[in-house]
Parts: structure tokens; C-alpha cells; sequence
């Protein structure tokens, strides 16, 4: 198993209390799969994935990556954030490049490892661009290169396409795959979108509202490259947001309480590191 | 010039005022100079306020100045004794109450509720004009009164005193002759009434009380050329007016006008005596106004004259005790 | 709990702090007309509170500032609404707003002094100088920041005229606005300093009062009225910015910092 | 085009402010020692700069803010940076950042004389507490401000110890800083001048011959250096703010305005 | 005719020349009727719903409403922007009783007019929110109830749901299909996104890429509620898409053009007023 996930739980503490957001969870990952995870807002998802990147701490229970026990970040597994948190004061190339001086890459190469993947998402021509003259879904490809530039075994990508528009969504789930077909990372991806999922993923696990446990797995066993718009696909999405409604409306109820508790998590958040 | 270390350098302050005519004459013509000799280099500090001078010389940046009583008396008290001693008198005089001439101001009592502005509070004029308007029997508004003692930079005065903001003031010369001259201003009382002998201190040097000790000769020497100036001065009086002017001009950018210099040259002496008795009584004054502190100011060991008397003696000129 | 260990923390150091002033003052490695050490200004803090000379020197201070900044603030905020709409302003006095902006307030004093004597114009005229042209260029960086959108939607509701102003250009420009009247608060209570330390007056603010320290060369009378200065700056920032700072970023929901 | 006809209405503006001024100080309802005129300030520009005393002025002055804010922007920044990640620093040395920039800097000016003498280092520490304090605090907000979402991307690209520091935690608080260090700036050149006004010195700078020109009544000269005054702070700005904030601003993305 | 498009066309004038936005249009919309508008990025979308609603002027060409010109901005014809542009300095219930205060109700009709416009945006619970705490989809309801309460002949949208994630899109579109049956309001509606466009239009309008012209109509005859999932909407999207995709490659290409003209245009955009 390249990840192991051993009942693991999370239980924040706040002025108000405490909030567990996932029961002990279990769950494998092979080398090369590419697992999506759906879930009801504020079930745990991205907790989930900042624990396997080593960003967070579980409160219980531990992941193992090829047998070892994570404790801390690490460039083997990097993680591809929601609105691509691209370094506002550096230009493409120098964001593509930032993880490989980190991790102490000579400079010629450097330079030669980011142009490929910048050729990769197809952004060669901008590398010299600031990140604000990019567009959301050339952003997205930009974190895509930079994550890919350390060569992690494991891709952590949390609601990466979220923000884009449907268009521009098209357009990189079919480099996604692409990409996912010649490099076989392993990938686990958060969304909420029931279609995407599908889209791009071997199996779907979908969770239940906070605190979160699995609900149910779907092996999508489709040919790729799959289009959204493909009955298909949306045959299977059908069946998937069935067992997600049940939980939405539940959720849904509590969206004042969550905006408020977002709001505080901001504020302890921002001692992070 | 030659690099002098600390040690060999004598660092004088002093005002571009005329009742600082020793230093700026003496700094002109080289007469310090000569009379240090190889001993030590002179370093001419210029200052435009007496309490300026004393944190310079606190601060252990100023060996000797020339300065007026009472900041001399407020830096020795301050410094419990421990800072400065004063080792000779400058010059005597040069201070008047002017009044407007459009104020009404005919006797003394019409200064009742009137505004009468000193060059800065607690200083030499301000004790001065305070001691005297208690005396004529006014209440100052600090004690619940209606007459006001406002301390302004002296030149503010003149400007106040032209859009008639203030109706008197008690200032050093030449600020009295200014006002006379040119802002309609009539003096009403020349200080020297009020003391005996028409002799009271206006400037004189202090020195730090550390340098005195470290280096008696070379203040010795200073004190020296000190007396040749005053010397030089009181005999030939029109071309150290004129000497004196150059150098005002040289360091302010402009001279006195003839007539403004040669009244307020007219109303102060200059000398080597300290007239300690009119210091005293300042000092007396500036407890009783409370600028003090709140014991009576114990001012025995501010005068240290054993090197001016050891230079008067070698001069044949008498004692001063 | 938290906030408990937060207070006792900062009592510990400033104690402590305080405890290390007078050690090094009576270590006597400085005369005490130098270093004045914290028991002496505690006695000058006393006995000026007694003589009532500093309860009034804080009055006429907070009255002169209070004065001036309602002024600059009233001025500023229609000078800067004039400027950020009124593009051919903008483009004239504009320029010498920014020019006058470069120039510290305390350089008016002499003119000042000669334009309105001894007034309290003349300090006044130094506040306004101070606080004015700040507040007048953050409401015009304010204005011309709001987001065009704004505008639009309001013009689609059906707003026109002072009601576009008064209830949707000013409103949207809040946030920059009270940054500006913060930032001009805080010019105007260094140009009254200033203003004080230099000019004479008929009343005394805390700047007479520390400047006679100076003449009187008396530093524990200097480091009490700092202490003063220091209490009012911190008071007025609390009572009057903290609170509606604090509300106007609840409202528009400008992160907790 | 529209650039030309900006500066055509600008130049229009300014002379007609010129002439107006010019006309009332003919007019004579105010004498000359009270109203100054343009060409009696344009004399006294002339002769000051003729006889050198006007440039050394300038470069005196200038020299005391540059030595002054270099000081204040490199141990404010560190100060800050420390402030902003260390929490039992910010609840103590943050407190008493807080408290001391509620004093007007130029309340230092007698300690800072008895302490340092008629040197420059009095005038400098003046204009040293009045930068260092807003760079430190604009800093530390900055760096609080910093969307934790920077730091744990790098983190998760690697990064570690000082290059977190200086490669992330430093430049994504730069805008801030960067506010922060002109508004220092500003602080600084308003002290500098209070600290000139205030107090002797052996080498004249733009704030003594300001006060110069008062104590000798001298109105021209009064103006005169406030034109110099408002010339550097105007230039000061355009030279090494504007184009730092336009870079930044390019950057970041934030805005045209 | 409710709405008369006539030979309305764009030029703007900037720095670095002209650039037309549209070729004269000329588009007839019904009472009643809810027409979309689909076309790739920057053809002039915005800029057609911003002369309708009378906040830009038309270069050639006029806009009637009910037979007379449109000159300026009014309260029949109420625009919802993308981001919903509610005013963050007031409550929920202020900006719903904007509009109303603006055209001179009277204070206690406001409140009423205003109270029952957020029931029907199921918003009753939160008219003391501020706007920062409400989620992106409840804002977008504030808006449409902002909006409603002018009563407004026309509505015009403009990507009104673009920024929204799959399931809050998906409760909008129920939500605005009813209110539109309820209301018949003419609407007027922007987006990118086709399945939407087929779920709310009685008719969909196809643009061309800049200079804009109508390329095709479609009108859709399926019956109401539609669901964004079923076959029938999925089908007719597929055939709008393959139209779309003609231009939306030339566009892709224009993109960094695209972006550079887009920051000027705000730029110029300041002085709107
Ligand atoms: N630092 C924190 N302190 C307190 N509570 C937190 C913190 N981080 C997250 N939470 C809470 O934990 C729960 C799970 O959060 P998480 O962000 O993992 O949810 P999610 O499944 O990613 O939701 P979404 O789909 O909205 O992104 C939420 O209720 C959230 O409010
Ligand atoms: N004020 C302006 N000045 C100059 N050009 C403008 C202005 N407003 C819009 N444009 C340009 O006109 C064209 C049409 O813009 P518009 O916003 O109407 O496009 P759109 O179809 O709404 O695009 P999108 O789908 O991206 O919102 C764009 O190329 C845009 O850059
Ligand atoms: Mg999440
Ligand atoms: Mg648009």
C-alpha cells in the first residue's frame, strides 16, 4: 500500500469548545490510484488531506506513506490548494522553481526541470507573467507544474478546480488525466462536484456530514479519457449525489453556524505554523 | 590644523548676542587663540538659549560657556552642585521693561491685567519681571491673577509686540532697543534702577566642574584673555561695537542697525565681576517663584574666583571676593 | 483564561521594566539630572497632579486637539469627496494638497505665529495643517478606490444625487476614511507637541509644560509630562479608533487581525 | 494628449496661484514682514543658494533622514518580523512598541540632548523614534496578516528555517512593509524638522534656517525653506516611494488607482 | 415587443486604439419571456446588458422598452451582477430595502415590500446578517430579492450564478425558475454555462466571438421544472457546446491579449459615473 490511513481522527479545540470533524477513519491507497473524495461542506475533507500532507495533526490515529509513519511536510506528497496559493511576489517561473531551491536543487537545473513542466500544463509562453495577469485555470495549471516540479509520489489536491468555469474545468481534467496517464502519481482529490468525480477518478469515497466517516465506495471502472457530458458519466453522477443529497440537506441547515465557526477558525488559523 | 585628541580641545559656548561681547570678539580676533597657544584647540559652540548650553554641558560636551545667571543657578541646582562652577563675570545691565507707547501704560499699576512677555520661563528677565510685578503688588495668573507673564522666543515678541498682542516686555538688549525702534516700544524701566550700584550679572562664564579640575591652566589661560578683552572693550569702546557687529553679521547673516546697537550697548556695562550679590538675589526670586525645587537652593560653592583673582593678581587689577 | 495570562504577562514586564529604570538610576552611573529615575518622576507626577498644573495642561491640550481635528475631519472628508469626484479639482488643488501634505506641519508655526499671534489660532492653525490634508487625501484615495460596481448597482437601484453621495460613495469609502482619520489623529497630536514645545501660549498644554522642564532643565518634570502624552495617545486611541474601527471591519467583514 | 493638456492645467493653476498671491502681497494690506511676497521669496531662494548656505542645508537635512530612516527601516523590520512570530515578545516589547508610538517623537528631544549631547546623534534619535515604530508595528501587522494559506504552501513545497523567513514570511508581508516604510518616512521628516526647529546644532539643516529666518524676522527666509522643504518631501516620495509602491503594486496585482 | 434591440453596436475608446465590442444587433424579446445569452469570453455580453440597462450608451443604435428609447438607468429594468455588488456597510434588509428607499417608498411599506422578498428567497432569518456572512449563493438571493423588490419589468443577470458551486447553482435554478413563473418577469440572462442556459431559457441566443453577432437561437420547448441532469437538457447542451467550441478556440488563443485589455478597461472603468 503506497498510503495508509489507520483510524484516524480530528478534534478541534476553540473558545467554544470542541468540534470533532471526522471519526477513526480507514482507508488504503494503491500506488498510482487516483482516489476522489466527496462530502458534504465541512465534513472533514481538506482536515483530512492537510493530515496526510502533514500540515495538520491527527488527534488519533496515523498515516503511513510506504510504511512510515508521517509526522511532518514533506516534498514526497505535496498538496495542490483550492484557489492554487501561488506566491503573489514571484513570477510563474520563479513559483514553478520555489519548491526545488527549497528542497536544494542546483540552479541549471532548476531552470530546466520548471520549463518542462510548464511546458507540460501548456504555459511555457508565460513564464516570465505575474500571477495576477493569469487566469483561474491558468493558475490552477501553475500549481499544477509547481507541485509536479518536486516529483512527489503522492498529488494532494484539495477542490483544485473549484473556482474555474466550466469551460476552463473541461479543459484540465482531460490534462489531468493526461498528465495522471504518463507520470502514474498517486492522487487524492477533494470536490464537491459528483461529475468531476467521476470524471477523473478510480474509485469515489463518498463521506457522510461531520463528524465524517465513509459512506460508500464507487469504483469507476470507465475508459479514459471520460467527458463530463457522457451518459455515462452522468449515469454514474445520478446514482453518487442520490447518497450525497441525503447528507446536503442535513448540512445545508447548518450553514449559520458554520459560517460562524469558519470565522473562528480563520482566527486560530492564523498561528499555522 | 593639526588632529588634537579630546583632551587637547577647550569647547567654549556662547550666544551671537551683544551681551556675549568678550567671547565674540575674542573669537574673532584670535585672542583665545593666542592665549591657549599649543596648549589646546578652541571649539566655538553657538547656542541661542541658556538651557541649550546647560544640557550641552551636562551632556559633557561643553567645557565653558557664557551664559546668564539663572540657567547657571538652575543647572547647579539640578546637578546638586556636581555640574558647573561659575569662575567669572561677563557683563552687567542690558536688560528693560518696554511697554508699548500706544498701551497707556503710564504708571506701573496700569500694568494691571496686561501681558507682559520674557524671553523664556524661569530665565534671567522672567524671574526678573515676576519678582517685580509681585512686588507692585499684582496677583500673576497663575495665582489666580489677572496679570500674565507669557515666556515667547524673542523674536516672536517683536512680532507680537507690532500686532499688539502684548503690551510689555521684559527682555535682554538689544531686544529692548528693537522693540524702541521698531516696534513702536517706549521703555518704561531699565533694570539697573533696581539694583544697587545700577550693577546687576547678566552673563558669565561657567565651567564644567570637571574640566576645572582636570584642566585649571587652561582655563586659567582663557580666563586670562578673558580679562584682556573686557579690558580692551571698556577702553576703545566704538571699534568693539564695531568688531562686534562684524561678527553678529558673520553668524546670523545680518548686523544690528547702528542706532539699535549703540542704545543697548548704552544700558550694559561689561566686566569681569560676577556681582555675586545680584545672583544671589536672583536666585532668592527664582525659589520664591518656585522655579527652585522645594528647599531653599543652597548656592554656596557655585562661584570658584581663585583662578580669576590669581590672574587679577598678575595683572596688578584688584581682588574680586 | 487566556487573556488573564496575557495581562499578568505584560504587568510582570513592565514591572520588571520599571524595577530595571530605577536600579540603573540608582546604580549611579549617570547623575540623576541625566537619567532621572522613576521614584522622582512619580514625586513630580504627584505634585503637579496636586498644583492642578497638569490636570489643566491635559485639558487645554485634548481641547486644542479635539478642536482641530473636528475641524480637519469635517474639512477633509468634503475636500477629499470634492477631490476624488471633481476631476478638474483633482487636477489642480490636488497637486497642492500633495505638496502641502510634504510639508511638515510645525514649518507653519512662524507663519502661524505672525498670522494670528498668540492666540489659540495659531496652534490650531498648526493641528488643522497636520490632520487636514491627510484625512483629505485618504478620502480621496477612498473614494476613488470604491469599486466602480458599487456605483452601477446603486444607479440600478434608482440612486441619484446627494443620496448617491451620502448613502453609497461615503459609505463605501468608510474603511479608507477612518485609516485616513486615524493617521491625521495621529499627525495632529504631533503637530500640537511640536506646536507647544515651540510657541508661547496664554494656556498651557502638555507641550508648555514639558518644553518649562527643558528651560528649568528639571528631566523628571520632562519624563513625566512624556508619560502624560504617552497616557493620552494610547487613551484616545482606545476610546475613540479601537471601537469604531472594530465595528466598521465587523460590518464589512475586514478579516479579525 | 490628455497627459499634455493634465500638465497644461496644472502650470495654469499654479501660475494663477502665484500671481494671486503675488497681487495680495502688493495690494498692501498686509506688510511685508507679515505677508511675504513671491518675489521676496524668490529672492532669498536666489541668495541662499548663491551663498551656499540653502544647499548645505539640504544635504545636512537630507543626510540626518537618510542615516536616520536606514536605521529605522532595518531594525524596524526586524523588530517587527520578531514581533509578528513571537507571541510572548508581542504581549510585552509589543505593548510598550504600542505605548511609545503614542509619543510624538519629538518629545524626545531634551533627554535625547542631555543623553547624546549637541551631536547629530540626538537629532537622529529623534528621527529614529519616529520611523522606527510605525515601520516595526506595520511590519508586525503585515506579517499577522499574512494569509496562513502562504505559509502552508510552503511548507508543504519544503521550505524551512530562514528561507521561510526571507523567501515567504518577508515578501508576503512587503506590501504592508512597504505602506509601513512610508509612512515612517513621513513620520521621520516631520520629526526631523520639529528636532531642527528645536534645538541647536552644529551643522544647519533645513529645519535651523527655518527657524533662523523666524528669529531674525524674516519672513522670505520662512517661506523660502518651506518650499525647499515641500520640494524634497515631494521628490523624496516620487523618487523612492512611488516607483517602489508602482513595482509592488505591478506585482501583486493590486489595483491601478 | 417588451424589449427592442436596434441596430445596437459598441466602440471603445482607449489608449491603444478602438476596439469594437459588437456589430450593430438587432434581438426582439416578449414579455414575459426568459432569453439567455451564451457567447465566448469578452464578446460583449456584459456590455450588451449594460445598455439595456441604460448604465453604458450605445455607440450606434437604440434599446426601447415598451416602445420608448432607453436613456438612462430605471428601476423597470434592475441588473444582478456576477458577484451579487450587495453593499457590504449595510444589513441583509437595508440592501433589500435599498432600491425602495432610493425611488421614495415610504418607511413602513419598505419594511414590508422588503420583508416578503426575502421569505421568497427563503432568506426571512438572516435581515440582520451582514452581507460577509452570508455564502455565496444566499448573497446571490439577497440580490434577486434586492432586485425584486423595484418590481422591475425586466431583469437582467449577468453570470449571476457563475461563481457558485454544482449544488447551490442547482438550488438557485429551481429557486429562479419558480420565482419566474410566479412573477413572469422578462429576464434577461448572461452565462457560460450552456446545461445552465437550457435549464432556465425559454430561448438561447449564441454569440459569436468579438466583434459579436448573433450566430444562432435556440429555443427550448422542454416542459418546467428542468433539471440540470436529465438527458434532455444534457442533449440539447451538447449541440449548443459543439457551436460554442467553434469560437471559443479562437478566444483561448486571445487570452493574454485578453488580459492586458481587461486591466485597462478598469482602468478606464473608474470614472464610471
Ligand atoms: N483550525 C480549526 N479550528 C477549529 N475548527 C476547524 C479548524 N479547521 C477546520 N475546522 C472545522 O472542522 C470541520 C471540517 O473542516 P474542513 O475544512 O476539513 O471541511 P471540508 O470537508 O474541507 O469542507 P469544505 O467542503 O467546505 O471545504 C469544519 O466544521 C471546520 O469548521
Ligand atoms: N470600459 C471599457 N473600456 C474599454 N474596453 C472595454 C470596456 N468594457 C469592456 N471592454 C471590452 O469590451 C469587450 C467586451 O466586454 P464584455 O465585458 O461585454 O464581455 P463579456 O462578453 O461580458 O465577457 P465575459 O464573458 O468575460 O464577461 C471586452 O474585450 C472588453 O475588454
Ligand atoms: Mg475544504
Ligand atoms: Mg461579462
Amino acid at each position: 500500500m503506497k498510503l495508509e490511513i489507520r483510524g484516524v481522527s480530528k478534534t478541534f479545540q476553540s473558545k467554544r469548545g470542541s468540534l470533532t470533524a471526522f471519526d477513526p477513519i480507514d482507508l488504503d491507497i494503491r500506488e498510482g490510484e487516483f482516489v476522489c473524495l466527496l462530502g458534504p461542506s465541512g465534513c472533514g475533507k481538506s482536515t483530512l488531506l492537510n493530515i496526510i500532507a502533514g500540515l495538520d495533526k491527527p488527534t488519533r490515529g496515523e498515516v503511513r506513506v510506504d510504511g512510515r509513519v508521517v509526522t511532518r511536510a514533506g516534498t514526497e506528497r505535496v498538496m495542490i490548494f483550492q484557489n492554487a496559493a501561488l506566491f503573489p511576489w514571484l513570477n510563474v517561473f520563479d513559483n514553478v522553481k520555489f519548491g526545488l531551491n527549497m528542497i536544494g536543487v542546483a540552479k541549471p537545473e532548476r531552470q530546466i526541470v520548471a520549463r518542462r513542466y510548464l511546458q507540460m500544463v501548456h504555459l511555457a509562453e508565460f513564464e516570465r507573467a505575474f500571477v495576477h495577469e493569469l487566469s483561474g485555470g491558468m493558475k490552477q495549471r501553475v500549481a499544477i507544474a509547481r507541485a509536479l516540479a518536486l516529483n512527489p509520489d503522492i498529488l494532494l489536491m484539495d477542490e483544485p478546480f473549484g473556482a474555474l468555469d466550466a469551460q476552463t474545468r473541461d479543459v484540465l481534467h482531460d490534462e489531468l488525466q493526461a498528465i495522471w496517464s504518463n507520470t502514474r502519481k498517486t492522487i487524492v482529490f477533494v470536490t464537491h462536484n459528483v461529475r468531476e468525480a467521476v470524471v477523473l477518478g478510480d474509485r469515489v469515497i463518498v463521506l457522510s456530514a461531520r463528524p465524517a466517516r465513509i459512506k460508500q465506495e464507487f469504483v469507476i471502472d470507465l475508459p479514459r479519457l471520460r467527458q463530463i457530458e457522457s451518459y455515462a458519466v452522468v449515469d454514474r453522477a445520478r446514482a453518487i449525489s442520490a447518497l450525497l443529497k441525503e447528507d446536503t440537506h442535513a448540512s445545508q441547515r447548518d450553514v449559520a453556524a458554520n459560517v460562524l465557526h469558519e470565522l473562528e477558525a480563520q482566527m486560530v488559523g492564523d498561528d499555522v505554523l | 590644523a593639526n588632529q588634537s585628541s579630546d583632551a587637547a580641545r577647550v569647547r567654549v559656548g556662547y550666544f551671537p548676542n551683544i551681551t556675549h561681547a568678550q567671547a565674540l570678539i575674542g573669537f574673532a580676533d584670535g585672542t583665545f587663540a593666542r592665549a591657549l597657544g599649543d596648549d589646546a584647540k578652541l571649539d566655538a559652540k553657538i547656542f541661542n538659549a541658556g538651557p541649550a548650553a546647560i544640557e550641552a554641558m551636562f551632556a559633557g560636551q561643553l567645557d565653558l560657556a557664557y551664559i546668564g545667571p539663572n540657567p547657571a543657578i538652575n543647572g547647579y541646582v539640578k546637578s546638586k552642585g556636581a555640574a558647573l562652577r561659575i569662575i567669572a563675570g561677563a557683563t552687567s545691565g542690558g536688560a528693560v521693561l518696554v511697554v508699548r507707547a500706544d498701551a497707556g501704560i503710564a504708571s506701573a499699576q496700569d500694568l494691571r491685567g496686561k501681558k507682559i512677555a520674557t524671553p523664556q520661563i524661569g530665565n534671567t528677565q522672567d524671574v526678573a519681571a515676576r519678582a517685580w510685578l509681585i512686588k507692585q503688588g499684582f496677583k500673576l495668573k497663575e495665582q489666580g491673577g489677572d496679570t500674565q507673564v507669557v515666556p515667547t522666543a524673542n523674536p516672536d515678541i517683536l512680532t507680537l509686540f507690532r500686532k499688539k498682542e502684548i503690551d510689555a516686555a521684559w527682555v535682554p538688549e538689544p531686544w529692548g532697543a528693537r522693540l524702541v525702534h521698531e516696534a513702536n516700544g517706549k521703555i518704561f524701566l531699565d533694570e539697573r534702577e533696581l539694583w544697587t550700584d545700577g550693577k546687576f550679572v547678566t552673563a558669565h562664564i561657567i565651567v564644567s566642574a570637571k574640566f576645572l579640575r582636570e584642566h585649571p591652566a587652561r582655563v586659567e589661560k582663557f580666563l586670562s584673555a578673558h580679562v584682556e578683552l573686557t579690558q580692551r572693550i571698556n577702553a576703545d569702546p566704538a571699534s568693539a561695537k564695531q568688531k562686534l557687529n562684524a561678527e553678529i553679521e558673520r553668524l546670523t547673516g545680518k548686523p544690528l542697525p547702528t542706532q539699535v546697537l549703540d542704545d543697548a550697548w548704552a544700558r550694559q556695562a561689561i566686566t569681569y565681576d560676577p556681582i555675586r550679590a545680584s545672583l544671589i538675589g536672583s536666585a532668592d526670586a527664582a525659589f520664591q517663584l518656585g522655579f527652585l525645587g522645594d528647599a531653599p537652593p543652597n548656592l554656596d560653592g557655585i562661584y570658584d574666583l581663585t583662578l580669576l583673582n590669581r590672574v587679577l593678581q598678575a595683572k596688578n587689577l584688584p581682588a574680586i571676593k | 483564561m487566556l487573556d488573564q495570562k496575557n495581562i499578568a504577562r505584560k504587568i510582570i514586564f513592565f514591572v520588571a521594566l520599571i524595577a530595571a529604570w530605577q536600579l540603573l538610576a540608582a546604580s549611579g552611573i549617570a547623575p540623576e539630572y541625566i537619567f532621572p529615575s522613576p521614584v522622582g518622576v512619580a514625586q513630580t507626577l504627584a505634585r503637579g497632579f496636586a498644583n492642578g498644573t497638569f490636570l489643566i495642561g491635559v485639558a487645554t491640550s485634548l481641547q486644542r486637539l479635539l478642536v482641530g481635528f473636528a475641524i480637519s475631519a469635517g474639512a477633509g472628508v468634503l475636500l477629499g469627496l470634492a477631490l476624488g469626484r471633481i476631476k478638474l479639482l483633482d487636477e489642480t488643488v490636488g497637486a497642492l494638497v500633495l505638496g502641502l501634505q510634504a510639508l511638515p506641519s510645525i514649518c507653519w508655526l512662524p507663519l502661524a505665529v505672525l498670522w494670528f499671534g498668540l492666540s489659540e489660532s495659531a496652534i490650531l492653525f498648526v493641528v488643522v495643517m497636520g490632520a487636514l490634508l491627510s484625512i483629505t487625501l485618504a478620502t480621496e484615495a477612498g473614494i476613488k478606490n470604491t469599486p466602480p460596481l458599487y456605483l452601477r448597482a446603486a444607479r440600478n437601484l434608482g440612486a441619484r444625487g446627494w443620496k448617491l453621495y451620502a448613502l453609497v460613495i461615503l459609505p463605501a469609502a468608510l474603511p479608507a476614511i477612518i485609516t485616513g482619520m486615524k493617521l491625521g489623529w495621529s499627525f495632529a497630536w504631533r503637530s500640537l507637541m511640536a506646536a507647544e514645545l515651540l510657541s508661547a501660549s496664554l494656556s498651557w498644554g502638555l507641550g508648555h509644560l514639558l518644553s518649562f522642564g527643558r528651560d528649568l532643565n528639571d528631566m523628571n518634570q520632562v519624563v513625566a509630562v512624556m508619560l502624560l502624552i504617552i497616557a493620552i495617545g494610547l487613551v484616545v486611541d482606545r476610546a475613540l479608533f479601537a471601537p469604531l474601527e472594530a465595528r466598521v471591519r465587523e460590518r464589512w467583514g475586514l478579516g479579525a487581525q
